[in-house]
């Protein structure tokens, strides 16, 4: 992998970037009604909307809008929340570290639950552990976020056990016991979908790496089993595991609004969809440009961790 | 029945997806009650004879409401991805066969599409189309669009190398015979195999937008807006949210594995 | 060396004997039986030949006597014995050390058997840290004693490389290398030459027989060719469905078989020597089709596609001029990516290139140029039976739509055409309303081969048509060809890597090397000192005729 | 001049009682931090526009008007220690409390207050309390202390206009500087000052050790925490360290109020959900229909299924039993029948097929409109309700469609409510019910100052809208909130806009 090819894949991202803030910017510029009037909801009386209007900027024509909204990111500013009078570059920066604590925290346990889950089922194809990995698979897939969170609320939070707080968030330099009771929850419930989809994936790359020649040629040369796996089989079915694993970082990134919504989780699901619903404009650009960013670098990122584990591919 | 579906999971999936067809087109006419009928009396009930499942909060019969919205919840999921995947498959196989410059302008088109991940690329759109169950609908299938055109094309470029094909076009047949009886029919194969594992994804997609109000809306019988709506009411009776969420789990799980079972018998390596 | 010390020790017992050896696979049609009543002994310092085309269950007995079969797999009966152990009665930690000490392996193709993330030394030397329990550096430093055994001139260089970074023919001297390491008592060697192109079959062929004399370890050699077994072995069984049908000392079976199934073997073999092509075409015939100066550049690329992921380009075929008389068959030689498929694609207007193709009086400079009179005139036949039928068409439909797109017959007559052409290559009628996949390679083969003759073409193009087929399919593959070139005095342009195969057919041959054509010659010049060096090279590295060698 | 002093004719809660004189209870104990939760964003802090449901009490912790609504409905002295208004009811005079300041220390004068009303008349500062005050004419500072309102028309019920939740004291300097800055920066006279805002988790106020009320708060901090989830919210409360929870559910009331250690308050209030009915459109043009409609809904049954039983049946007075010039208003008694009658006569005898459209937040609207559809299906409604997005809602429908379900919290004056909705020039005048006798009569109410008078215009006013039907009121909602044992003094007002957190003490344990 040559330096020439990073930058021709950042370019790459640059570009994509580009069409992704142009759809929403015009997708969020047809949205029906405006900031003014969902600040002031039933409240407002039209001159109080047509007030705040002109305070807000939203009587300008959208190119002029769109323009100075990206002259303000080329120069680091994001602008104003239009609906918590605070710059954007805050509130999104806050949720976003939030965001990424949560995600962060369900992204490494996925992968250090699911890859071995997917080793151990691929390994005895066909055995009752096997069976139980392939069940647990198949639920967890079919769970919405939502459905995994209620049932998760009910039986773990909920006033026959009470284990666990449902819902909240304590800032990590607060407490860090707070911290990690108030994440499993969430945490758990991006996970199971992952874990699922993941070590299936594990599976089924794993069981063909272990039907392949080179690990029979492997077997053959006398060698014991745990070399087999480890040496011959694991470097190979990896590859593949980070990039579903990067792939899933855009469900994960997903899933993360319902399951913020859910647990009180200040980041930017939650703020995507309060954004949302209050057409906040500059919020929801300033995400969607996150996100869409935060999931081109993921995508680079597994392509060259991939190519650290593949040689074929490094030097391609 | 392909050996495929005589797996347990293969026929599990079987099972779960007739279930939940019979229950999509004859629900409706099963339920014993008015899915909207208020029973003042006996409000949210666990299950009895009178109410299989129990009742929701206005007394409502949880069985007949599940039954009812089955068709919605259902056909959601067949509904948009049949758009994602048709409109989908025009263009990866227009790419596919034009090449060119013409592809890679797509391409580059669908990669900014696929970089916003799914679910919020679909809130997007269903804000700007202003929540409901059609519009929820329209926004799934908008979303499913760039993964199908991508898995399209990609199996349009793998059978257009094929020997019968290129013989084809050796022979100088019209493009459009060679795009519409040599390609396509064996290009479908990776193209339903993906779309039935996707309603099941759908199915997911618009339950959760009901839940977050912006799909389905009340008084409809929408499983994820049912969730939603018992949420407030999941500590007093349990069934109410257990119910249609469970229901929502089976009929993914059945598409899920009757697609993975589907892929199984279409897959050269499995059938052998 | 101790192992060497021990095993000449019991120089009387046979390193392998397989003794009424049964096996069978449990499908969903029932036990399939695999293997039925083996016998077959390989004497100290012997390379016993096993010879059966696909299916026959050559490796099924390899595997076997490594003990990795599937656990589908029953052993009825029988035993197989390593010097006299019972391979049967050993219990998996026994077996492990066995494997790659006692009993090694050597696969078909190096590609797939050699670990891709892995590097060769590595891949090399674990042997020997587990069988001989050197350090990782001592391994390594015999890892490149071993590999220079093999005549690969910078073994340690080799050791850092990546399968990736080797050739087809360095990988299978790492894979040799592996299988020799630790001086094992027999070698089970499986087609290792089959995945190799022609000139470095030959190189790993004097490999093994170099090794072999040096070290006089046994072998079980596997091969589908008898050609190539002819050269390497001492006794050669011949595999028929699971049985062995004949054994014996090599120039036994070969120069006196006894079985008919041997005799047909080695009839269909090619042999050069037997000429089966049609009538040569008067040496004043007119040039069919001409092709000059033709260059295929891969990889090139719109400006749009360029700015966005440019990819370098290369040349699949450069200046080459080729031409093909009316009723000539003309044989394209080369090996793999010398550019003979890419010279087939383009004379049948599926590739873009430069250069002149000139057919009835018409000069083409273009793939797009190309019109429907020559398309309907140059008919081309592929490679693989499997893929060039579509799988959802039936043979009636495969075959009618040539007729139907060049209007031959009216369409009332389409179906009395279909089974005339269905005849033509040897085919029963009911076949017409068969899918592809109800049909065997060979069979699928005629369709192709009655679908390209449907057009009634002047020139058909076979880009190497026999070479996924078993060798007695090979040759009645190619017996038909000849008749129906013969029946309609179509020209053939008959692309293959397999020279025997061409010298039987061909009238004129063209060597393609590296995208050039090198070398242009009658098929009686071929001994001629004329030839080019690659030509001759290629002449010297085929296997001679099984009948030859003795 | 005449000091106000209005006796209210409604028996008041005794909870509210207990409350308004909270020197009846057992010595308070100092210090401790309240924590509450809330399920809406506190979005802003600008006391002029904002108008979240959590929001309001933090600028009721943080802000003071010149007068606040008490625990007893009627306007109380806040900044302004005393005020009278002049008998034709068109000049007040308010007397400021000596030495108070803001926050930051600066003293807080008559400027401030005459700066914070031109603030609010200002049409270019998006201000939610004009609505009630602008019948305001001048504004000055007659001294330091001494501010004089003079109105453009007489207003017997000033001061409690002045008590509106969004008319807080600003300080001049904050009004003169960048407007923008009140949406973050709180610099009050209130209890309790900011510490720390953030509005995706939690906000936190601490004690003003400088506030005008002797020896109050008790609390020494406020934190506002923020669960959007009803359902985490209340599980948190239930099992968590929250000690109030600032809106129950009435899904939840029931469980929250039998959990031992959690005293739930219910309060009666004046809150309603109303269809909307156009009456320059087909068919709600036709008072029939209306009263049709009206007949077909099982008031009792909504209240039942919907409130949980916690709330009132109203019979579309828009003005509730709390209200002093409410008059005993008809029962309307679910009828299909009779309503099936009316729409008969009204032209519809086969019935009538309509399409209510209800926003989904709260979720009650949706709820009323999906049992109205079924209460209404006897009487030969064909009903079919369509639920969308509040904020597809607020774009598309509110003021805009001719039948759907608006939500309406409780005012604190009769003329405010009659004003928000219903006069023809009404801030939020939706129904297109422009009716000039009624405009008058109301006009006439808020012009005197007798008793007997207001008394009668307000009842004839209510008899004509109950005559014409303008919306249908199907019930009063109750407030409901909750805390824990240890939490005292707390309480809140019907009009759910201040919650007097000042009084609040902790019991140490």
């Amino acid at each position: 992998m040559t330096l020439g090819y990073l930058v021709r894949r950042l370019l790459a991202v640059i570009l994509v970037l580009i069409v992704v803030t142009f759809a929403v910017f015009a997708i969020t510029m047809i949205l029906p009604g405006n900031a003014a009037v969902m600040i002031l909801g039933e409240y407002g009386t039209d001159e109080a909307v047509a007030a705040l209007e002109r305070r807000l900027g939203l009587d300008k024509s959208w190119y002029i809008q769109y323009f100075s909204w990206v002259k303000g990111i080329l120069s680091g500013d994001f602008g104003q929340s239009l609906r918590l009078s605070l710059p954007v570059a805050d509130v999104v920066g806050d949720a976003f570290l939030n965001s990424a604590s949560l995600a962060g925290i369900a992204l490494i346990s996925v992968t250090i639950i699911a890859i071995p889950l997917g080793v151990l089922a691929a390994i005895n194809r066909g055995t009752v552990a096997d069976l139980v990995i392939g069940v647990f698979s198949y639920i967890g897939a079919s769970m919405p976020e939502f459905v995994t969170a209620t049932l998760l609320l009910l039986f773990l939070a909920g006033p026959a056990l009470g284990l666990l707080p449902a819902g909240g968030f304590v800032a990590l330099t607060e407490s860090v016991g707070g911290f990690a009771s108030h994440v499993i929850l969430p945490a758990t419930t991006l996970g199971l979908i992952l874990t699922a989809h993941i070590s299936r994936q594990v599976r089924s790359e794993m069981s063909e790496v272990l039907s392949s020649d080179y690990i029979r040629a492997a077997r053959l040369k006398g060698l014991r089993e745990r070399r087999v796996i480890r040496r011959h089989a694991l470097p190979n079915s990896l590859a593949p595991a980070v990039a579903v694993i990067s792939l899933d970082v855009g469900y994960l990134l997903g899933g993360i609004i319902v399951v913020e919504e859910i647990f009180a989780w200040p980041g930017l699901g939650r703020l995507l969809i309060y954004a949302l619903e209050n057409r906040d404009l500059p919020v929801i650009q300033a995400i969607t440009l996150l996100l869409a960013t935060v999931y081109a670098l993921s995508n680079l990122i597994s392509d060259i961790i991939i190519a650290i584990l593949d040689p074929r591919v490094r030097y391609a | 029945m392909p050996k495929a579906f005589r797996t347990a999971a293969g026929f599990t999936g079987i099972v779960l997806l007739s279930l939940v067809m019979t229950a999509a087109f004859f629900g409706p006419f099963m339920a014993p009650y008015d899915p909207q009928a208020f029973h003042p009396a006996s409000r949210l009930e666990g299950p009895s004879f009178a109410h299989f499942l129990g009742t929701d909060q206005f007394g409502r019969d949880l069985l007949s409401r599940l039954l009812h919205g089955a068709p919605s919840t259902i056909f959601f999921g067949l509904g948009s991805t049949c758009i994602g995947v048709g409109v989908g498959s025009v263009i990866g196989v227009i790419a596919g066969t034009a090449g060119g410059w013409i592809d890679s302008v797509i391409m580059r088109v669908l990669d900014g599409l696929l970089a916003v991940p799914e679910l919020l690329f679909t809130l997007l759109i269903v804000t700007f189309l202003g929540g409901g169950m059609g519009q929820a609908m329209l926004a799934v299938a908008v979303a499913f669009t760039p993964g199908m055109a991508r898995i399209a094309r990609s199996s349009v470029l793998s059978i257009r190398t094929r020997e019968y094909v290129l013989a084809a076009i050796a022979r100088g047949e019209p493009s459009h015979y060679v795009v519409l009886r040599e390609v396509l029919p064996n290009a479908v194969g990776p193209i339903i195999v993906e779309s039935s594992i996707r309603v099941a994804f759908a199915i997911m997609i618009g339950a959760t937008l009901g839940f977050l109000g912006l799909g389905a809306q009340p008084p409809s019988t929408e499983w994820g807006l049912m969730v939603a709506e018992a949420r407030q009411f999941m500590f007093r009776n349990a069934w109410t949210v257990a119910v249609p969420g469970v229901a929502i789990a089976l009929a993914a799980m059945g598409f899920n594995l009757f697609g993975d079972a589907l892929r199984d018998s279409l897959d050269p390596r499995q059938s052998q | 060396m101790e192992s060497t010390l021990i095993s000449s020790a019991n120089e009387q017992t046979p390193v392998l004997q397989v003794l009424d050896y049964s096996l069978s696979y449990a499908t969903k049609f029932g036990a399939l039986q695999a293997l039925k009543n083996i016998n077959l002994t390989v004497e100290h310092g012997q390379t016993h030949g096993l010879v059966g085309e696909s299916g026959s269950g050559k490796s099924s007995l390899a595997l076997a006597i490594l003990r990795y079969l599937p656990g589908s797999a029953t052993e009825n009966n029988g035993r197989l014995l390593l010097s006299g152990e019972s391979l049967r009665d050993c219990t998996l930690p026994q077996i492990l050390e066995i494997r790659g000490r006692r009993v090694s392996m050597v696969f078909q193709d190096p590609s797939t058997s050699l670990n891709p993330t892995m590097r060769l030394g590595d891949q090399l030397s674990e042997v020997f840290v587990r069988h001989q329990g050197l350090t990782q550096q001592e391994a390594l430093e015999a890892s490149e004693a071993a590999l220079a055994r093999t005549g690969i001139s910078r073994p340690s260089e080799m050791l850092r490389r990546f399968p990736h970074e080797a050739s087809g023919g360095e990988k299978q001297r790492v894979v040799i290398a592996t299988a020799f390491a630790c001086n094992p008592e027999l070698i089970i060697f499986d087609e290792p030459t089959t995945a190799l192109d022609i000139l470095t079959a030959k190189q790993i062929l004097e490999l093994f027989n170099q090794l072999q004399g040096e070290t006089l370890i046994s072998a079980l050699y596997i091969s589908h060719d008898l050609g190539l077994v002819s050269q390497v072995a001492d006794k050669v069984s011949v595999l028929k469905a699971g049985e062995i049908v004949e054994s014996g000392p090599r120039s036994e079976v070969f120069g006196s078989p006894r079985e008919q199934y041997t005799k047909a073997l080695l009839g269909s073999l090619p042999n050069p020597k037997n000429w089966l092509g049609a009538t040569e075409p008067p040496p004043k015939a007119q040039a069919l089709i001409s092709a000059e100066a033709i260059t295929v550049e891969y990889g090139r690329q719109s400006r749009v596609g360029q700015l966005l992921s440019p990819k370098p380009t290369h040349r699949g075929a450069q200046d080459v001029d080729l031409k093909v008389l009316q009723g000539e068959l003309v044989g394209l030689v080369g090996e793999s990516g010398s550019g003979k498929s890419t010279i087939a694609k383009v004379l049948s207007g599926l590739q873009d290139f430069d250069g002149v193709i000139r057919f009835s009086n018409k000069n083409f400079v273009s793939r797009s140029k190309i019109d429907r009179n020559y398309r309907r005139n140059v008919q081309i036949v592929f490679q693989h039976p499997d893929a060039s039928l579509n799988p959802r068409q039936r043979v009636h439909e495969i075959l009618s739509r040539p007729l139907k797109l060049y209007d031959i017959v009216p369409p009332e007559k389409r179906a009395g055409r279909v089974e005339e052409l269905l005849e033509k290559v040897r085919l029963p009628i009911e076949f017409a309303d068969r899918f592809p996949h109800q049909l065997s390679g060979g069979e699928k083969q005629r369709v192709a081969i009655a679908r390209a003759f449907a057009a009634e073409p002047k020139l058909v193009i076979c880009d190497e048509i026999t070479a996924a087929l078993d060798v007695s399919v090979q040759a009645s593959v190619a017996d038909l060809l000849v008749k129906l070139q013969q029946q309609t005095g179509t020209a053939c342009l008959f692309i293959t890597h397999d020279l025997n195969l061409v010298r039987q057919l061909a009238h004129r041959v063209c060597v393609m090397h590296h995208g050039r054509l090198v070398d242009v010659f009658q098929r009686g010049e071929i001994e001629s000192s004329e030839r080019n060096s690659y030509t001759r090279a290629l002449m010297e590295a085929v296997p001679p005729h099984a009948s030859q060698v003795l | 001049m005449f000091i106000f002093n209005i006796l209210r004719r409604n028996v008041l809660l005794c909870m509210a009682l207990a409350l308004a004189l909270p020197t009846f209870v057992a010595a308070q104990s100092n210090g401790g931090t309240l924590k509450i939760s809330h399920s809406t964003r506190i979005a802003t802090l600008n006391p002029l526009s904002l108008s979240g449901p959590a929001e309001y009490p933090v600028i009721d912790m943080a802000y003071s008007g010149l007068t606040r609504i008490g625990p007893d409905s009627q306007p109380m002295p806040d900044l302004a220690k005393s005020w009278e208004g002049s008998p034709d009811a068109t000049e007040f005079t308010f007397h400021l409390r000596e030495g108070v300041t803001f926050h930051d220390g600066t003293p807080a004068t008559s400027s401030d207050v005459v700066a914070t009303y031109e603030a609010i008349l200002n049409p270019d500062i998006p201000s939610s309390a004009l609505s009630v005050l602008n019948m305001i004419d001048s504004v000055e500072a007659v001294d330091d202390l001494t501010v004089k309102f003079t109105l453009s028309s007489p207003f017997a019920d000033f001061p409690t206009s002045t008590a509106h939740a969004n008319a807080r004291i600003i300080s001049e300097e904050a009004l003169s500087g960048d407007l923008t800055k009140l949406d973050t920066v709180v610099n009050g006279t209130g209890p309790f000052k900011m510490e720390s805002y953030d509005s995706a988790r939690v906000t936190r106020l601490v004690r003003n050790d400088n506030y005008f009320s002797e020896g109050k708060p008790y609390l020494d901090a406020v934190e506002m925490h923020l669960f959007p989830d009803l359902a985490a919210e209340t599980t948190n409360f239930l099992s968590g360290d929250i000690d109030v929870m600032l809106l129950v559910q009435q899904a939840d009331y029931a469980r929250i109020s039998s959990t031992s250690g959690i005293n739930a308050l219910r309060v009666p209030s004046g809150r309603y959900v109303n269809v909307v009915m156009r009456f320059d459109q087909p068919p709600f043009d036709n008072l029939k229909v209306r009263e049709a409609l009206a007949y077909a809904i099982d008031r009792q049954l909504l209240v039942d299924l919907v409130l949980e039983g916690l709330g009132r049946p109203g019979h579309d007075n828009i003005l509730s039993p709390e209200f002093k010039f409410r008059i005993d208003t008809p029962k309307k008694n679910y009828d299909p029948a009779k309503a099936k009658a009316l729409l008969a006569e009204a032209g519809y005898p086969d019935g009538i097929s309509l399409d209510l459209v209800a926003s989904n937040r709260p979720a009650i609207r949706a709820q009323v409109a999906i049992a109205i559809k079924q209460m209404a299906l006897p009487a030969g409604f064909d009903i079919k309700v369509e639920t969308m997005p509040h904020d597809t809602y607020i774009a598309n429908v509110w003021k805009k469609g001719n039948f759907y379900m608006a939500y309406w919290g409780m005012q604190p004056t009769e003329d405010a409510t009659f004003n928000l909705l219903l006069t023809s020039n009404a801030s939020y005048e939706d129904t297109g019910w422009k009716n000039a006798k009624f405009d008058e009569l109301v006009n006439a109410g808020r012009s005197t100052t007798i008793e007997a008078e207001r008394a009668a215009a307000y009842s004839e006013a209510q008899e004509l809208m109950l005559k014409e039907l303008p919306y249908i009121i199907p019930f009063y909602e109750d407030v409901l909130t909750a805390s824990k044992d240890h939490v005292k003094g707390y309480s809140i007002n019907p009009i759910n806009r201040y919650f007097y957190l000042e009084n609040v003490w902790l019991e140490k344990e």
